[in-house]
C-alpha cells in the first residue's frame, strides 16, 4: 500500500504541473463565470490537448494519447490543484468519444474524433426523454427511414447538459415499436446545428439551468451517421453508460461541495454558538467529515483498481449513494451556520453559495441516476440478490404504450 | 374524550379550502420568486376581508371570536397552498393586543399591516407599517425600518427591521410568550397542511407515471418513502391539534405542547419536500414543478420561532424537569 | 375536542376505578414475575370478568357486555393506572374469540365463548410458520380428511405466544394444495391437549422465550370444530387478524418503553455529563419525546374514531411503524446513559431493564407484521399506492412449492 | 499510488481466515453467552501459538515483525467469526512494551495474559493477569483486581479492573496515546469484519427464503436496507486501511485516521447488525440465530475506547484545527 507517485507517474506530475504552472494566464480560473459558456473553454480544450493532455487514456489512432488511467487521474489532480476549470467536452471525451470508437465506421472515426479532442466540435448526449427517465429503453423519439435512406427524427429530449453549445450529440431513438422495448432503438450521431432541432434550456429549481430539453422536428439523419446496427442501439448505449461510469466513477471527488470548505466555514462562526450548540455543530460536522473521508479513500481504491487494468464495476456507485448524503447533510450544516442569514437567498456578505449549494444537492440524488436504480444495480450486479419481476420484457413497445405503461 | 374535528370545524376547513385555493398557489409562489415585486396572494387585505385572518379576534372588534384551533384548521388550508401573509403574524397579533379594542379592530378589517418581530428576520415584515416587539420584559408597537432581502420563500415576506420608537402595550413577557407559542402551533399547522399537500402530490404522480412497465408508486423504494412522509405528517397533525387546543383548555400543556408540534412540523415538512422531489426524478427539481416551492416553505419555516433544534432541546428540558419532579 | 370524559364514561371509570380499588389485593400487581403464568391470571381475569370488566365490546350473546370500545378503552386505562396486570386470555378475547364469533357453530359458542371470557381456557393463535411469516398464505401444514370425517393435522408452528399455558387454538390449515394458495385454507379449532400436539418455547435474542413453536404429529380433529367452510380458512383468518388490529390498534399506548420512564431515569443521569454531551442527549430525548407525544395523540383519534362507529383501518398501523423506531430510539439513549454499565448486561444496581429492552426491541419491528409489510399495507389501502405485481395468485399451492418459492 | 492490499496481505488474510473460521465461530460466542465458564475461541493460548496475535510484534522478540496493516487483515477475519480475545489488546500492547523486549516475548509465546485498562471496563480483561494503565503521564505495567460481570458480548472479556501497584515502563503518554490509536484502528478493523459477514449472511438468506411467490432478497425494501450496509462497509474497509497504513507511514494522519476508523465502525456494525436481524424476520431474532451474536457485538464495541459519539467530536476538533489553520 502506497500513496506515493511512482517514479513514472511522478515525471509525469511534473511535466503536467509545469505545463499548467506556464500556461496558467491562458488557462483561466476555475470559478470565472465565463469558464465554461464560450469560445475561451474551446480554446483551453485546445490548448490542453495540444500539449498531450485531453483524451489521455484514449486509443492513439483515436486520436487520444494512450495512456494509462492513472495519468489520466494525475492530470484530473493537477488541473484541480492549479484551479484551471474543467473542460467543456468532458461528456464527448466520457461518453460520446467511446460510443463511436466501438460503434463508428471509420469515417465517422475520422471526422469526428480528434475535432472532439480539441473541442473543435462540442457534444452531448441524448438519451434521457420526459417520459423514460430511469426507464431509459421507454424511450419515443422516433426515427423513421425514408425512401432516400435517410432517417427522420421527431421527438423530444430533455436532461441534456450542453445542448446549447453542442456541435453533434449521440442520440437514441425508437426505430422499431412492434419488437420488446429494448429491441426496436437505434443509435445516431445528429448534427445539432441541422433544421429541426430546437434547444431550450431547463430551469431548475437552484434557478439555474445546467440541463436542456431538446426538441426534434422531422430532423433528417443520414444513414452514414448510425452508430451500430439497426435495433441494436440499446447496446451501442450501453457502452455509453460503461463509459460514463468510468468517467465519473468516484475516483474520491466530492460531489458537489468541499468538505475542507464546510469545515473553514464551520470554524469561521462555530465559536459564537453556545457550547450544547458547538457539540451538536461537532457531530455533524464529524459524521459528514468521516462519510467525505470515506469516499475519498475508496475512490482511492477504484483508481488504484483502474490503475492495475481493472474496470470499475457497478460498485462505483456506492460512492454517489454515499456521496449525495454526505453533501446533503454538509450543506444542511453550512447553511444553518448562516444563522439570521439562512432564511434569506444571499447571505449578508452577498453571497449565495450556500444557499445554491443546498437548492443544487436535491438534483444529484436524481441526475446520473436515482439513487432507488443506483441501489437496485448494486443490489442485484454487486451483492447478487434476485432481481424484481419485469412486467415490460416480452411485450411490444407499441402494446405496452397502449397498456399505459 | 372527543379528539377530532367537529362539524363546524370541518365546515370551516372546507370553506377556508374554497377560499384560500382560489385565491392563493403554488404558482403564485414561483411568480413572486421570479418578480421580487410581486405580492404573495392572498395578501393582507384579500385575507381581512374573509374573515380567515381574524378568527381570533374578538367578535367585539370585528373579528370571528374563534379559538385558536378554528385559526389552526384554517392555516393548515393555508399552508396547503403555501398561502402569505402568514396566519402566525395575526395569531400572535391577536394575543398581543388583546386589550387594546381599537387596533384589534384594524387587524380585523384590514387596516393594520403588522409584523412581530422577533431577534434575527422577520416573517411578514415585507409590507407591514407597524411593528409589535419585546423591549426589556414589555410589549412595544411602533414603526419601523423594513430591509427587504433576496428571498429563498418569498412566501413568508421576511425581512430584517430595525424597529423605531413605540408605545408599551399591556401583557409584558408573560403574554408575549404565551404569544410566541401561539404562534409556533399556527406555524405548525401551516408546516401541517404543506407537508400534507406535498404528500398528495408525490402520491398522485407516482399513481400515474410509469417505469418498468409498472407505476412507480408500486416500488417499495418509492412507496415506503411515501409512507414514511404519511406518518409523520399523521403525527403532526395529532400534536397541532393538541397544542391548538391547549391554548384555550390547557395553557400548563402549552409551551410543551406547541415545541413539539414546532418540532414535529420542520421535521416532517422537511421530509415531505425532499421526498416530493425524489419521487419525482428529474421532472422534481425543475422551476417549473411545484415541488421546490414546498422545499423553500420547508427549509425556511424550520428556523422560524426558534429553529427545530431549539424546540427538542425545549421539549427535554421540559420533560426532564417534569420527570425531576416525579422523582 | 374535548379530552374529558362525558358524564357517563365518568360513571363508568368511577365504577372501575373504584372495583379495582377494592380488589386490589386480589388482582396482583404488574411487573410481579407471577402475573402472567399461572392459576393467578387466570383467577384474575375470572375476577375482572364477573364484574362485567372484560370482553366489554362482545356482544351480550356472546358473553360480553355489549359494550363501547370507549368503556373498553377506559377499562384498559384504569387497569394501567392501578397497576393491574394485564390479562392472561389477551389473544383470545381479542382474535380467537371474534373468529369463533363470527365464524362458530352455535354449539361452538356455547361451549367455548364463556370460559374463554372467564380465563376457564386459554387461547391461543396458529398462523404463523417456519416457512410463512410476512407471506401467511403460503403455510404448509396439511389437514387432511380420513374416512370416519375427522381431519388429520401435521406440520409446524411457530411465534406462536402463550401456546405453552393454551387449552385451546386457533389453527390456520392447508386442506387442498391443488388450487391457488389462499384457496385451499380452512380453519379449525384445535384442543392443545389433544395427542401429538407438542410446544416448545422459542428463545429469543434477549433471552427470554415469549414465543412457542408448536408441532402436530397426526393431530386429530372431529370435522365440528372446524371453522367456517372447508377452503375458506383466508378469508376466515382475514376475520382474525381484523380483529387483531381493533386490539392492537394504537390506542396511543407505548410499544417496549415508557417515555416517562426514560426521562426520569434521563434526569438521574443527565447532570453528571458535559454540558456538549447533555446537549445532544437532551436532543435526543427531545425528538423520542416528541414521536412519543405524536404516537399518544394520533391514538386518541383513534380511539375517538372507535367511539363514533368507525372501524380503525390500516392507518393504525402508522402508530406501530412510528412506536417501534421511537421505542429504539429511546432504548438506545437510556442504555448509552447508563454509561459503564452499558458494555454488560446487568447494571451497577443489578438491574437488567434497559439492557433487556434494547434486546427486544428488534423483535418488535417484525412481530405482528413486519415494518415493511406495515408500510405495503399503508401505502397500497391507504394512500392508494399501486400493488407490486404478484407471481403468486394463479399458481397452484403445489406448484409454487415445486418451483422452490 | 497503490490503494489496495498486496499479494502477501491477500495470503495472510487466507491463512488468517482459515485459522479462525477453524477455531472461533458465532456458535461459540453463543455457548459462551450460555454458559458464563466458558472460554471463547480461539482464546490466547491459541491465538498465540497461531502467530497472528503476535504480528506487530518485532520478529527478533518472537513476533512476527508485521506491520499494523498487517494485523488489521488478520483482525478482519477475526471479527468475521466473533473471536476473542481481540486482537486490539495485543496491538496496543505491542506498542506500549515495544522497549522491553522480554515481555514483548511473553507477549508473543502466550505466557503473557496482558489487558489494557481505560477508564471503565477493561477489554480482555477476563483471563488476564497483567496489566497496562497510564498513571499521570506514565505507563505502568502489574497486576490488578478483576471483577468479572454478566456480559452483554461474552467474546470481548469485558471486566472492571482495579490495578494493583506497578512498575513504570518506557514511554509514557505520548505513546499511550498512539497505542490507543492503533487500538482503534484494529478494532474498527474487526469491525469491518462482523459488519461484511453480518451483510453476507443477510444477503445469503435473502435470496433463498420467499415470500409471496419471490425470493424476499428482490424486494426493494429488503434490497436496498443491505445495499446501504454494503456502501457503510466498504466505506469503513477504505478508513481502516488508511488508518492501519498511517500508523507506519504517516503517524501524522493518525489520530484523524483512527477517530474516523472507529466511528465509522461503530456505525456500520449497529447498522449491519440491525439490518441482519430485521430482513431475517421472526427468525433473526431468535435464540438460536447467530444475529444476535453481531448484534451483541455491535451494541458493545461501539462503546469501547470512546463511543462514537467521542470519535465523531474529535474528528470535528481535528478539521476544525486544520481549518483554522488554513483560514
Amino acid at each position: 500500500m502506497d500513496f506515493d507517485d511512482t517514479p513514472e507517474e511522478a515525471a509525469w506530475r511534473a511535466e503536467v504541473r509545469s505545463f499548467l504552472e506556464a500556461n496558467r494566464d491562458r488557462l483561466g480560473e476555475r470559478g470565472d463565470r465565463r469558464s465554461f459558456d464560450d469560445v475561451v473553454a474551446r480554446e483551453r480544450q485546445a490548448l490542453l490537448y495540444d500539449a498531450g493532455y485531453v483524451g489521455v487514456t484514449w486509443p492513439v489512432e483515436a486520436g487520444g494519447r494512450g495512456g494509462t488511467p492513472m495519468q489520466q487521474a494525475i492530470v484530473d489532480q493537477e488541473m484541480d490543484r492549479a484551479g484551471v476549470p474543467g473542460l467543456i467536452n468532458l461528456i464527448g471525451i466520457g461518453m460520446c468519444g467511446p460510443t463511436v470508437i466501438y460503434h463508428g465506421s471509420d469515417d465517422q472515426k475520422e471526422r469526428y474524433l480528434k475535432r472532439l479532442l480539441r473541442a473543435e466540435d462540442v457534444w452531448c448526449q441524448l438519451f434521457s426523454e420526459p417520459a423514460s427517465g430511469s426507464d431509459l429503453a421507454a424511450l419515443r423519439t422516433k426515427a423513421v427511414r425514408d425512401t432516400d435512406g435517410n432517417w427522420r427524427v421527431s421527438g423530444q429530449k430533455v436532461w441534456t447538459t450542453l445542448a446549447h453549445l453542442s456541435d453533434y450529440g449521440i442520440l437514441l431513438t425508437r426505430t422499431d415499436p412492434d419488437v420488446a422495448k429494448h429491441r426496436g432503438l437505434t443509435m445516431f450521431v445528429v448534427d445539432m446545428k441541422a433544421p429541426g432541432v430546437t434547444v431550450r434550456p431547463l430551469k431548475q429549481m437552484s434557478g439555474t439551468a445546467e440541463f436542456n430539453e431538446v426538441f426534434f422536428d422531422d430532423v433528417v439523419i443520414p444513414d452514414s451517421e448510425r452508430l451500430g446496427d439497426v435495433g441494436d442501439g440499446w447496446r451501442v448505449a450501453l457502452t455509453t453508460l460503461m463509459s460514463e461510469r468510468l468517467t465519473l466513477g468516484g475516483g474520491g471527488t466530492e460531489i458537489g461541495v468541499s468538505v475542507g470548505q464546510v469545515a473553514r466555514h464551520v470554524a469561521g462562526r462555530v465559536a459564537g454558538l453556545p457550547e450544547g450548540r458547538q457539540a451538536l455543530v461537532r457531530q455533524e460536522l464529524g459524521r459528514a467529515y468521516v462519510a467525505s473521508l470515506g469516499i475519498r479513500y475508496t475512490g482511492y481504491r477504484l483508481l488504484t483498481a483502474l490503475s492495475q487494468g481493472n474496470l470499475p464495476g457497478p460498485e462505483a456507485s456506492a460512492g454517489k449513494l454515499a456521496g449525495t448524503k454526505a453533501a446533503r447533510d454538509l450543506a444542511d450544516l453550512a447553511v444553518r451556520l448562516l444563522g439570521d442569514d439562512a432564511v434569506y437567498a444571499v447571505d449578508a456578505e452577498g453571497s449565495t453559495g450556500w444557499q445554491d449549494l443546498q437548492a443544487v444537492l436535491p438534483g444529484m440524488a436524481i441526475a446520473g441516476g436515482t439513487n432507488e436504480v443506483l441501489r437496485n444495480i448494486i443490489g442485484e450486479r454487486v451483492l447478487g440478490l434476485p432481481p424484481e419481476p419485469r412486467a415490460d420484457k416480452d411485450v411490444t413497445f407499441k402494446d405496452l404504450v397502449a397498456s399505459g405503461a | 374524550m372527543y379528539f377530532d374535528l367537529d362539524d363546524e370545524q370541518r365546515d370551516l376547513a372546507s370553506a377556508a379550502r374554497d377560499f384560500l385555493a382560489g385565491s392563493a398557489s403554488p404558482a403564485a409562489a414561483r411568480a413572486a420568486l421570479d418578480s421580487a415585486t410581486a405580492d404573495v396572494p392572498p395578501g393582507r387585505l384579500e385575507l381581512a376581508k374573509s374573515g380567515f385572518a381574524a378568527i381570533t379576534v374578538p367578535e367585539r372588534a370585528g373579528g370571528g371570536g374563534g379559538t385558536v384551533l378554528d385559526l389552526a384548521v384554517v392555516a393548515e388550508q393555508a399552508g396547503r397552498v403555501l398561502a402569505g401573509p402568514s396566519l402566525v403574524t395575526y395569531a400572535r397579533a391577536a394575543v398581543l393586543l388583546q386589550d387594546d379594542e381599537q387596533r384589534l379592530g384594524a387587524l380585523a378589517d384590514g387596516s393594520l399591516a403588522v409584523a412581530v418581530v422577533d431577534d434575527g428576520p422577520v416573517l411578514d415584515a415585507v409590507g407591514a407599517d407597524t411593528f409589535l416587539w419585546l423591549r426589556g420584559d414589555e410589549v412595544v408597537i411602533g414603526g419601523g425600518t423594513v430591509t427587504a432581502r433576496e428571498p429563498l420563500d418569498p412566501t413568508r415576506g421576511l425581512a430584517d427591521v430595525a424597529p423605531a420608537d413605540g408605545e408599551t402595550v399591556a401583557g409584558g413577557r408573560e403574554r408575549w410568550d404565551r404569544a410566541r407559542q401561539v404562534g409556533r402551533t399556527i406555524l405548525a399547522a401551516e408546516g401541517l397542511g404543506a407537508a400534507a399537500r406535498a404528500l398528495e402530490i408525490g402520491v398522485a404522480y407516482t399513481k400515474e407515471r410509469h417505469a418498468f412497465g409498472r407505476p412507480i408508486g408500486s416500488y417499495q423504494a418509492v412507496k415506503h418513502a411515501l409512507v414514511d412522509v404519511y406518518v409523520q405528517v399523521e403525527q403532526l397533525r395529532s400534536l397541532v391539534w393538541w397544542a391548538a387546543w391547549a391554548v384555550d383548555n390547557a395553557p400548563d400543556e402549552l409551551p410543551l405542547a406547541s415545541a413539539a408540534a414546532k418540532g414535529a412540523a420542520a421535521t416532517a415538512l422537511e421530509q415531505a419536500a425532499e421526498t416530493l422531489i425524489q419521487v419525482h426524478g428529474g421532472i422534481g427539481f425543475t422551476w417549473e414543478h411545484d415541488a421546490h416551492l414546498y422545499w423553500r416553505r420547508a427549509k425556511v419555516d424550520r428556523l422560524l420561532l426558534g429553529d427545530d433544534v431549539d424546540a427538542f432541546d425545549e421539549v427535554a428540558t421540559l420533560a426532564l424537569a417534569a420527570a425531576e419532579e416525579a422523582r
